[in-house]
């Protein structure tokens, strides 16, 4: 096996269980991590896969880099969300189901 | 042989560290094993030959990233102490 | 929602991601080579690329394309962050009441070095791993370490020219981009002058990059302004 | 004549005034938009013209050819789509110069976003490179976030939502891009096309479904519009407008695309009526929840879940059947998008006006409305009539199509849905109006607008309805799929 395959695997399971926390952890900070999980394993299968033969493929790599840059923009616009929302009610959870509006 | 050895280790140790990130109670240390998991990516990506990967994961996805959320866990303590 | 349905949901939820994930693995194993491989491409076209390393090659020139979007995204999340922050202005959070005086001699001491570093990367990224990505993260650091220990210039902190200075590198990338239009395709550059217009590129990115990105942690709500609904 | 680079320009123009407007300032930044928005209609109808004259129209951006490269192209759907942007985006734009010199909050930031907001969807109606997608993608959400988060305290929470669930989808469509890559070693669509057979590993099929649920989700498809209602209906007016008018759409046009281009010889018939299925949910569900809301916005956001439902019903009438009914789909569903698009801004831009002249948008206390404010009140009943899909408007032609096409597929269930989702559009569309045209109860204060205020979401209203009337060059320049 080679390492492009093996972490091609373990990108998915990071992305299935960073797919299961994004959606069911009601902190937000761990929603957030959990989105970071997620991303890390589509990376890693795009590269991964694309590198399965053992050959370093620079397309896959740039994409990723690409992937990366737009996550932490993404993390960022995250945290300073749920950071309002923490000054604004005190807790950094969603408010109760139809209360938001 | 040995290199496949390491990189199920690594592999092994992903998983767990972003288990761990995802499930610990204790909200700074899920930040901490975030970071470690970022670093691990780091690794991961200097195994697949990707040395620009490893350096922009290390600098942006586990070092600024990590920035983020240890100061959002700083910001949630202060406010909890400054409302009993 | 009561308990009952919690935990259905739970289960729900995973279950789903461990069959989507039984699935690809299962997709994956059963995978055959591919019919088109773009190392090939890319080696090829190497010495038109203006650059020796083939990442950066592909990252500023080959699908230079994507990294012009991606640039917005960055610029887009500052503006998110300050939509949130409900205020005017881009500028930094309050101050830190106090920075230690061993933070402060410490950080006399990196802040060059961390300029250095930044420097090196970037010249480094046209033939060896870096780019202005890293630069740009390293030399974020370096402003989010200037911040902390209170030495950060006040002329940085001016609203007006943060912001030309976070949006100066995208320009220079849009105008680059744009020029060859006259007579070709967006982004086509003449060979002889691919090399020197990708460092232009990264030279202009790696200071906005440097600026949004510390940007983005330094704009995070912080003060306890709001009162609580 | 100079020949000029349309696909290009129409991407460039607002990523430069947006960056402008970003340095610039609100006080400014309201005429780079104009400008910039105004030469954006220009380049899409020009080439609109091309298209529909003949040929598809590609760039290459470097020069370098795909697969290296990343390919642009416009065809008729593309072009159609540019055109309904732009022609959204114009208007809106004189309208949230009025709207925010009434109500300044989220004024700071709204131009900038909107402009890399029409860019970003401008190169995702021109990409033909499933990764190049994903980053517009990505750049649409997030322009979509930050304008629903510049609505102030309210909005925190519904903007945060929409940016989980939009990474959800972002996340899931990269991951099938992963896969396809990792497949067949390319990301360009032609290129994807061409090796995606009935033979594809399994692979395809699961990047398939992941793609397409990643769009279901960020197009807020039943049961994924939870999002939806909260930041449509709280942010302010002018980007509600941008959201129920093109966002949403955005991500549609990538879902129907990757359909048609490569995944139609993987699915099978039953494929088209889980997802048709799902579109009839939406119609009901999202109807139903229209008739129970109290505030005129959140109804008409709720609207919008029940629109987005029409528009799936694509799937089901245009997979494996006979090329008529398909090409009916086609554009019926095209032309449903536009005068969902119009009519919705329209509605969007008129309960702002009511907001910035009452304080309020509580739908029990609009009466007395007709007498002071019989332009939007206008602007609501045409741009119901479209949504109902009563001709001549743009929404009847649409409804047409879609039950042409579902006659001669033989399935006349989607017909059902379609009358009786026609029904439902028409009890809460009358419930607003009933309201307006009753007489006020109490004394309301109506403070006077400027007619920047309610003149753009009446012209938009009658674009929609006159849509109708003009639909044979639109669907001309769509031509076949």
């Amino acid at each position: 096996m080679t390492p492009g395959l093996l972490f091609a695997l373990t990108g998915i399971a990071l992305f299935s269980s960073g797919v299961a926390g994004l959606i069911l952890q009601t902190h937000l900070l761990r929603k957030i991590i959990a989105f970071n999980v997620m991303g890390s394993g589509a990376f890693l299968v795009l590269v991964g896969l694309a590198q399965r033969s053992g050959e370093p493929d620079p397309v896959s790599q740039a994409m990723v880099l690409t992937g990366i840059v737009v996550s932490i923009a993404a993390t960022a616009l995250a945290l300073a969300l749920a950071r309002r929302l923490l000054n604004l009610t005190g807790e950094m959870r969603f408010p109760a189901e139809g209360q938001d509006d | 042989m040995i290199a496949l050895a390491f990189d199920l280790l690594l592999a092994a140790s992903l998983l767990w560290a972003a288990f761990r990130a995802l499930t610990t109670l204790d909200l700074f240390r899920a930040v901490v094993m975030f970071i470690v998991f970022g670093l691990l990516m780091a690794l991961a990506w200097a195994r697949l030959d990707a040395p620009d990967l490893a350096l922009a994961e290390a600098a942006i996805g586990a070092g600024l990233a990590g920035a983020l959320l240890f100061d959002s866990v700083g910001h949630l303590r202060a406010r909890g102490r400054s409302r009993p | 929602m009561t308990r009952g349905t919690g935990r259905f949901r739970k289960m729900l939820v995973s279950v789903g991601c461990a069959s989507l994930a039984g699935a690809a693995v299962f997709a994956v194993m059963a995978l055959p080579e591919p019919a088109v491989r773009l190392a090939g491409p890319v080696e090829a076209n190497m010495d038109r690329s203006g650059v020796t390393h083939p990442v950066t090659a592909v990252l500023l020139n080959f699908r230079g394309y994507d990294t012009l979007l991606e640039i917005a995204v960055l610029l887009l999340a500052l503006l998110g962050v300050a939509a949130a922050g409900g205020s005017e202005k881009i500028g930094l959070r309050r101050l830190p009441s106090a920075p230690h005086a061993f933070l402060q001699s410490l950080t006399r001491l990196m802040a060059p070095l961390m300029v250095l570093a930044a420097g090196y990367l970037l010249w480094a990224g046209s033939h060896r791993p870096g780019g202005a990505f890293q630069a740009a993260a390293v030399l974020a650091a370096g402003i989010v370490l200037l911040f902390l220990a209170g030495l950060l210039p006040e002329r940085l902190q001016s609203d007006r020219l943060l912001r030309v200075g976070m949006v100066a590198g995208f320009l220079v990338f849009l105008a680059v981009a744009a020029f060859p239009l006259a007579g070709g395709a967006l982004l086509q550059y003449p060979v002889p002058l691919a090399g020197a217009l990708i460092l232009l590129i990264e030279s202009g990115l790696t200071i906005s990059l440097a600026l949004i990105l510390s940007g983005l942690f330094l704009r995070l709500p912080d003060e306890f302004e709001e009162e609580e609904e | 004549m100079i020949e000029i680079e349309l696909i290009p320009l129409i991407i460039l123009v607002p990523l430069l005034w947006a960056s402008l407007a970003f340095i610039a300032g609100p006080a400014h930044g309201w005429k780079l938009a104009l400008g910039g928005s105004t030469l954006q209609l220009v380049l899409a109808w020009r080439l609109a013209a091309e298209v529909g004259g003949g040929a598809d129209r590609v760039h290459v951006p470097g020069g370098w050819e795909a697969p290296l490269g990343i390919a642009l192209s416009a065809d008729g759907l593309a072009a159609v789509m540019l055109l309904l942007a732009q022609g959204v985006a114009l208007p809106l734009a004189f309208y949230a110069r009025a709207y925010f010199a009434r109500h300044p909050e989220g004024a700071h930031t709204f131009w900038p976003l909107t402009g890399f907001l029409l860019a970003a969807m401008n190169a995702l109606f021109l990409s033909a490179d499933i990764f190049n997608l994903y980053v517009t993608l990505e750049l649409v959400g997030l322009a979509a976030v930050g304008l629903v988060a510049s609505g102030g305290a309210g909005s925190v929470a519904a903007a945060l939502r929409y940016l989980l669930a939009t990474l959800l989808g972002s996340g899931s469509y990269l991951l099938g891009v992963a896969l396809l890559y990792g497949a067949y070693g390319t990301v360009t669509l032609p290129e994807l096309a061409s090796q995606v057979t009935e033979a594809s590993p399994p692979v395809a099929m699961l990047a398939a479904g992941l793609m397409l649920a990643g769009m279901a989700v960020k197009t807020a498809l039943f049961p994924f519009h939870f999002w939806l209602p909260p930041a449509h209906g709280g942010a302010p007016s002018p980007v509600s407008a941008l959201l129920s008018a093109l966002v949403i759409k955005a991500s549609f046009y990538l879902a129907a695309r990757l359909w048609l281009a490569l995944f139609l010889p993987l699915a099978t018939p039953s494929w088209g009526q889980v997802i048709g299925v799902l579109g009839a949910a939406a119609i009901f569900w999202g109807s139903f929840m229209a008739l129970r809301q109290a505030r005129l916005k959140m109804l008409i956001a709720y609207s919008t879940v029940a629109q987005v439902g029409y528009l799936f019903l694509f799937f089901p009438l245009a997979t494996h059947t006979e090329p008529a009914a398909a090409q009916s789909a086609l554009q019926g569903v095209t032309l449903q998008a536009l005068a969902h698009g119009l009519a919705k801004a329209a509605m969007f831009a008129a309960a702002g006006a009511v907001i910035l002249s009452t304080g309020h948008d509580r739908i029990m206390q609009l009466g007395g409305i007709t007498a002071h404010m019989p332009v939007t009140v206008f602007t609501l009943a045409i741009a119901g009539v479209s949504l109902m899909g009563l001709p001549p408007s743009a929404g009847f032609l649409a409804k047409w199509l879609l039950i042409d096409s579902a006659i001669v597929s033989g399935q006349w269930w989607w017909i059902v849905v379609m009358i009786a989702g026609g029904l439902l559009t028409a009890a809460y569309v009358f419930k607003v109006l009933r309201h307006a045209f009753l007489r006020a109860e109490q004394s309301e204060v109506y403070k006077p607008l400027p007619r920047l205020v309610e003149w753009p979401g009446f012209l938009l209203a009658v674009a929609s309805l006159a849509l109708g009337l003009r639909a044979a060059e639109l669907l001309n320049v769509l031509g076949t799929p």
